[in-house]
């Protein structure tokens, strides 16, 4: 029981960061600057209404949100058929291709800008989602496949078979009954393909300019455009956390799953 | 309806699993596939299943060459040997996917059909349950049930009741028995234990060295095993067997084991001084019989006695090897004494050690043919 | 080496929330010092969780472990000084297998060269002395077993081995041998041992005393003959044997002052020492033999007054038997009969039955009339 | 049938070529030409890596990107180790615990910067004021010492959940038997974590290490927000340095041929530690 106490006082510690940003984010200006205080002494919505209400901030909630669903869906489309052929067929090259995937994963994203930039603007694409989201893909695919195959490997083989001799055809037997049965793999994928997607930066920043410009490059610029306001910037700051909380909170118990497979 | 194997081959990679092997299963057989783990009986089956491909071989359904046939299109069920089921789906839509996926019957019928089969099974307490929530015996009777709504012509076991409790192994193998009586389905079933093969089948076939070694209804493998590997393996415990000599005396023939012991080879006619293995049912030989004419007994030492119920099964020593006796009734008797042991000559089995043919038996051996 | 003694324990799985479940009811139980003992019941029954009580590695929610005479219950498995070997070998595998079988000893203190001798010893009888300097990982599960049983008995002073279905993984034509490794070094050793199972063959071959376990509840502990012969309820009588005992719902009544059993229309006679016992106005009454107490004539015999007649719908051929099921005649009782594995009968066969009043059992509720 | 494992990785070969083999056959293009703007591009073959690597700003980059990731690597396994030791069984605990160490996690990482920023700021932040409590001096935008253990405590704080969920995760994945023979081998709690526990962790270790030593190399938002690569250039890392050089530095070649060599650094890193793991802590033979 005792050596829970080192828990708890990490804990705490992850806890006092954050604290301190959501403490930030209910002062005024004036409180901030002006002294410590470990409470908001004035208590303010002010910098959450100026967010809510600015055209500015919301779009780069909405653009941040658009463009990480849409990573969402292709990482999904391309990496389910993907895991199934990874775990089920012995072919030529396969565990090569596999690592090769892989490898993608590791590739820094500041090696990929110069490339993405020069691609996406020839093909027109520049500021848009699609630049975004198919860059981010770079590595969420890998990321999705692994975490995939690791699920599909963890459904016996003989469902497949046996679903074949019961007379499914293969379509009917990808979409009756395997699909629900990696419906938890999926989840855990999505989920960190969101993820992932949410808080990336660098790409981002170097493929939008305005229109499609997400909240995250939103945000740094603000911070570099001097004249700080510190309240909005907190407050934002807070309100790019909720998202992800709201999913974890949803796919808690998948999560589990998905960290015990060592896949993440 | 039956199904017919000529010269199939499967290897994975340097390792050769079948090798040439030629099966011939009946029609509305109960054909057990025996061998112990690792000698490709998973193999054989999933290659006649439709599952797993063959490098070489025909493999025919009534007389048809199925090759081109997919799984979808044979009509065939498959019982593994874990509890294979969909997890996600409920004990009463397991059973009914084969229906929804190969036939258009109505939701009524169906319904009808899924509590027929269940009913057949005893799991009709269960249909609304998941796989997860039903026991093991359970799990597996769906699966059974699964394979068999459909009414294949075939169905493939692959050792079903291994990973089922003493008890309740027993009591399916007496059901299928009579289950697979009345059906009109042929059954395949691969198991490594001899009990569950000779209980149930039919027929058997003992896969050695890639090979089908024999092939035969129940009774002929077991009274008569023509090979010394299928002597070695069939029956709990399996036939004795000890190597010895056919000497002569006085126009009479012996077989004289190593230690000089002697029994009458009475009625066999072998080569004199030639060496072959003699083999003898446990429960075959008596303890402390007479002697009758000639000699009969061997002097074995008592190392440890096994009882169960009213069953005895007496672990013996014998010049260096070990021998069992099956005793009808229980045994009490302190290890390490000597016993005496008649062997009835007219049921005696006589190899050849190196052609491992059988070459001669005791009068008593039925012989088949 | 030690006396165990379980004293009225009760074990609740997460007690206290709605997964609540009863996995022992009462149980008393005392393994005499030295004794080969097995704990046998179906899957679930409760077994395991009591093997884990008295082992130390739970703790019951109510009741007492005792080993000679001291009340253990809150010691660790350590102080407890017992061994226990899983149903699923457990290995280290960063160690070679001769660390394996010294890690419990060097874990208390004992000298190497000691180490040395005993790690042989053990080696020697299970059959592992060409592998000691390999890994164990590679070696298979049945090899990884056998390490483990090594390790088990490897200490000499143990208070008690306890056994979890140790045979689990192990090729069922290597059992043969291996059981009876198992069961000569508990003699040679002379530890008290407790070996769980589900399968009657194992736990009688094994142990001189059998506990029959179900739902959560101790049953009969017995011998096995007695187990065979005289069990004390008919759920024993099922599960023991194989096939187990003959259970057929019956009547009873009275001719001339002589009670009788009536089993499809056909009398049956008991024992003489059960006349006394038998209330003729009960209803629910079992009757129950063997299968191998059911005399079998295939011709039809001179005095047919003890024969009931009935034909033939199965025949199995089993360890060395047959198992003939049959229908008495006029009715639709089905009894197992053992036959030898010569003997010639077939499906439709007309028979003849005795039921050899010496072993026809009776049971009212459920219950026998001879532990009565 | 042969074709059937090509047509379900076709949506994934497509995507990976637009998202990553395409741009790298032009990165490995760009690398050897000389790309300076109003003038025509010309091809120079290796010129472009020359240059990089005699760069004292890329040398010094490097080493500090492996001076960052082994200290990383060095605190970050051991403290999530040792935490997710600390972990309870069962009961609501495990699942507090699980969102409260979920939450660094899912904060965009130039949150964390700015959390971290202005947590520590000299003006406005509360790791300053302490220090002055305490009669020391802080400050991050001077001191490259204090922008450098900054910056690590922030990784540290980021990261080291992960490693203590991956590590959870392996703990409960560990077959309870397993424990239990140590208990009845009267194993201390010491050789209970070293023949049990840490043999088990093995493969769920080297995914923490390796996912901790590519993510470290690739770290830019956290420090780009926190310092901007400052005081000078001490907490300018490879991705800083790449990516000033891609467009600060409006020289493109020099740009790719930085990406591929840094690449191949990464590569080459997680493969030679995947290799050592892996032959890492197999049994051997004793007597």
């Amino acid at each position: 029981m005792k050596r829970q106490y080192y828990l708890v006082l990490f804990l705490v510690i992850l806890a006092i960061p954050i604290y301190w940003m959501l403490n930030m984010s209910f002062k005024n200006n004036a409180e901030i600057i002006q002294r410590l205080t470990f409470y908001p002494h004035n208590f303010t919505f002010e910098n959450y209404k100026e967010i809510i209400t600015s055209e500015f901030w919301r779009s780069g909630y909405i653009n941040s949100i658009s463009m990480s669903i849409m990573n969402v869906v292709f990482v999904v489309i391309a990496a389910v058929p993907a895991s199934y052929a990874f775990s089920r067929w012995d072919f030529r090259g396969d565990k090569h291709l596999f690592f090769w995937f892989l490898t993608n994963r590791m590739a820094p994203p500041a090696a990929f800008m110069v490339p993405f930039f020069i691609l996406y603007s020839n093909l027109n694409l520049i500021d848009t989602y699609w630049a975004v989201a198919l860059a981010h893909c770079l590595f969420n695919l890998p990321l999705a496949i692994w975490i995939l195959e690791g699920f599909v490997s963890g459904i016996p083989k003989e469902i497949d078979e046996m679903a074949f001799i019961d007379g499914h055809s293969f379509v009917s037997f990808f979409w009756k009954i395997f699909l629900p049965l990696i419906a938890p793999g999926l989840g855990v994928a999505a989920f960190f393909a969101f993820m992932f997607s949410w808080v990336e930066l660098l790409l981002a920043r170097t493929l939008t300019n305005e229109a499609a410009q997400p909240i995250t490059v939103t945000l740094t610029r603000s911070l570099g455009a001097g004249g700080w306001d510190w309240g909005v910037l907190a407050a934002a700051g807070v309100l790019c956390m909720v998202p992800g909380a709201i999913i974890v909170f949803l796919v808690r118990d998948l999560l589990a799953t998905g960290f015990s497979m060592g896949r993440v | 309806m039956g199904i017919r194997v000529e010269n199939l081959h499967k290897s994975y990679g340097p390792d050769k699993v079948l090798n040439g092997l030629d099966l011939d299963i009946p029609d509305r057989s109960f054909f057990s596939v025996v061998a112990p783990t690792g000698a490709g009986k998973t193999t054989l089956l999933r290659i006649l299943v439709g599952i797993e491909s063959l490098d070489k071989g025909t493999v025919y359904y009534d007389g048809e060459d199925v090759a081109d046939r997919s799984v979808q299109e044979r009509s065939v069920g498959m019982v593994y040997q874990e509890f294979v089921n969909y997890p996600s789906l409920t004990v009463f839509e397991n059973l009914a996917s084969p229906l929804r996926a190969s036939t258009d019957l109505s939701e009524e019928e169906i319904r009808q059909q899924v509590h027929e089969t269940a009913e057949m099974l005893s799991i009709e307490h269960r249909l609304d349950n998941l796989p997860e929530e039903v026991s093991g015996g359970e799990a597996q009777r769906t699966a059974i049930s699964r394979a068999l709504i459909n009414e294949p012509d075939y169905l493939f076991m692959d050792e079903p009741l291994a990973n089922l409790d003493y008890k309740l192994r027993e009591e399916l193998r007496s059901e299928f028995e009579r289950l697979f009586q009345e059906l009109e389905t042929t059954v395949i079933y691969a198991t490594p234990i001899s009990g569950d093969a000779l209980s149930m089948s039919t027929h058997i076939g003992y896969l050695y060295d890639g090979e089908i070694l024999e092939d035969k209804p129940k009774d002929e493998i077991y009274y008569r095993p023509e090979t010394l590997p299928v002597a070695e393996y069939l029956g709990e415990p399996p036939m004795n067997m000890l190597p010895v000599t056919v000497v002569e005396e006085q126009f009479e023939p012996y077989f004289e084991f190593k230690d000089g012991t002697r029994i009458w080879a009475e009625g066999f006619d072998l080569e004199e001084g030639k060496t072959y293995e003699l083999g003898f049912r446990p429960q075959d030989m008596k303890l402390d019989g007479e002697d009758g004419e000639g000699e009969r007994t061997i002097h074995p030492d008592l190392a440890f006695v096994e009882t169960v119920g009213s069953t005895s099964t007496l672990h013996l020593e014998f010049q260096g090897e070990e021998i069992y006796a099956l005793s009808g009734e229980p045994v009490h008797l302190d290890t390490d004494t000597t016993l005496s042991y008649t062997l009835d000559p007219e049921k005696l089995y006589v190899y050849d050690p190196d052609s491992e043919h059988l070459l001669a038996t005791g009068d008593k051996i039925p012989s088949f043919s | 080496m030690a006396e165990i003694d379980v004293r009225d324990i009760r074990h609740v799985y997460e007690k206290g929330t709605e997964n609540e479940t009863v996995a022992i009811k009462r149980v008393n139980l005392t393994l005499e010092d030295g004794t080969a003992n097995a704990l046998l019941g179906p899957s679930g029954c409760g077994k395991t969780t009591l093997l884990q009580i008295i082992s130390g590695l739970l703790t019951p929610t109510d009741g007492q472990i005792l080993i000679d005479g001291e009340d253990v219950t809150d010691q660790s498995p350590a102080e407890r000084d017992v061994a226990q070997v899983f149903q699923f070998p457990v290995i280290y595998d960063s160690m070679s297998v001769y660390g394996n079988l010294a890690f419990p000893l060097r874990n208390s203190g004992v000298p190497e060269d000691e180490i040395r001798d005993r790690v042989h010893y053990v080696a020697d009888l299970l059959d592992l002395e060409d592998i000691l300097q390999d890994s164990p990982a590679g070696l298979g599960p049945e090899m990884n077993q056998l390490i483990a049983l090594g390790r088990g008995i490897i200490r000499e002073e143990t208070s008690a081995i306890l056994f979890d279905e140790p045979m689990t993984d192990v090729e069922p034509y290597r059992k043969l041998t291996i059981r009876r490794r198992v069961k000569e070094a508990q003699r040679e050793f002379g530890i008290t041992a407790l070996y769980v199972t589900h399968d009657q063959h194992e736990a009688l071959t094994f142990a001189d005393k059998v506990a029959i376990m179900d739902v959560g509840e101790l049953v009969q502990y017995d011998t096995g003959q007695n187990l065979y012969e005289n069990p004390t309820n008919t759920f024993i009588g099922h599960f023991i044997g194989s096939p187990g005992m003959n259970l057929f719902d019956c009547g009873v009544g009275e001719s001339n002052g002589v009670p009788y059993a009536e089993l499809g229309g056909h009398s049956i006679t008991v024992a003489e020492k059960l006349h006394s016992r038998i209330d003729p106005s009960w209803t629910d009454c079992q009757l129950g033999i063997r299968p191998n107490s059911v005399e079998v004539a295939f011709e039809e015999p001179a005095d047919t007054s003890e024969y009931v007649p009935a034909s033939v719908n199965q025949v199995e051929l089993h360890s060395g038997f047959q198992i003939a099921t049959a229908v008495l005649e006029g009715s639709d009782v089905e009894v197992k009969a053992r036959v030898a594995h010569d003997d010639p009968v077939d499906d439709g066969d007309f028979v003849w039955l005795k039921f050899p009043g010496e072993d026809v059992r009776l049971f009212h509720k459920q219950e026998s009339l001879e532990a009565a | 049938m042969k074709q059937r494992p090509w047509l379900f990785l076709a949506p994934a070969l497509i995507l990976v070529s637009i998202s990553a083999f395409i741009p790298l056959i032009t990165v490995m293009n760009y690398s050897q030409l000389s790309l300076l703007p109003g003038s025509a591009p010309y091809f120079i073959g290796l010129e472009n890596f020359q240059a990089i690597l005699r760069d004292p700003a890329f040398t010094g980059a490097l080493a500090r990107q492996f001076l960052f990731s082994i200290l990383v690597l060095i605190t970050e396994i051991p403290l999530g180790l040792g935490l997710a030791l600390c972990m309870p069984n069962e009961g609501v605990g495990v699942g507090v615990s699980l969102v409260l160490l979920g939450i660094p996690l899912l904060i965009p990482w130039n949150v964390v910067g700015i959390i971290w920023r202005v947590f520590t700021r000299s003006d406005i932040g509360v790791v300053p004021e302490v220090f002055s409590w305490m009669g020391m001096n802080y400050n991050i935008s001077q001191f490259t010492a204090d922008a450098w253990w900054t910056v690590l405590v922030m990784d540290i704080w980021h990261w080291t959940p992960l490693v203590i969920l991956i590590c959870f995760a392996g703990i409960q994945a560990i077959p309870q038997e397993y424990y239990m023979a140590a208990k009845i081998d009267r194993a201390s709690p010491w050789k209970t974590f070293r023949y049990v526990t840490l043999p088990n962790l093995r493969g769920v270790l080297i995914i923490a290490v390796l996912l901790r030593l590519m993510d470290s190399f690739k770290i830019y938002a956290e420090p780009f927000v926190l310092t901007g690569g400052g005081p000078g250039s001490s907490t300018t890392f490879l991705s800083t340095y790449t990516s000033r050089m891609a467009i600060g530095g409006f020289q493109m070649g020099r740009g790719a041929a930085t990406s591929l060599i840094y690449m191949f650094v990464v590569i080459l890193l997680s493969f030679v530690i995947y290799i050592i793991m892996l032959n890492l802590g197999q049994g051997a033979g004793e007597e």
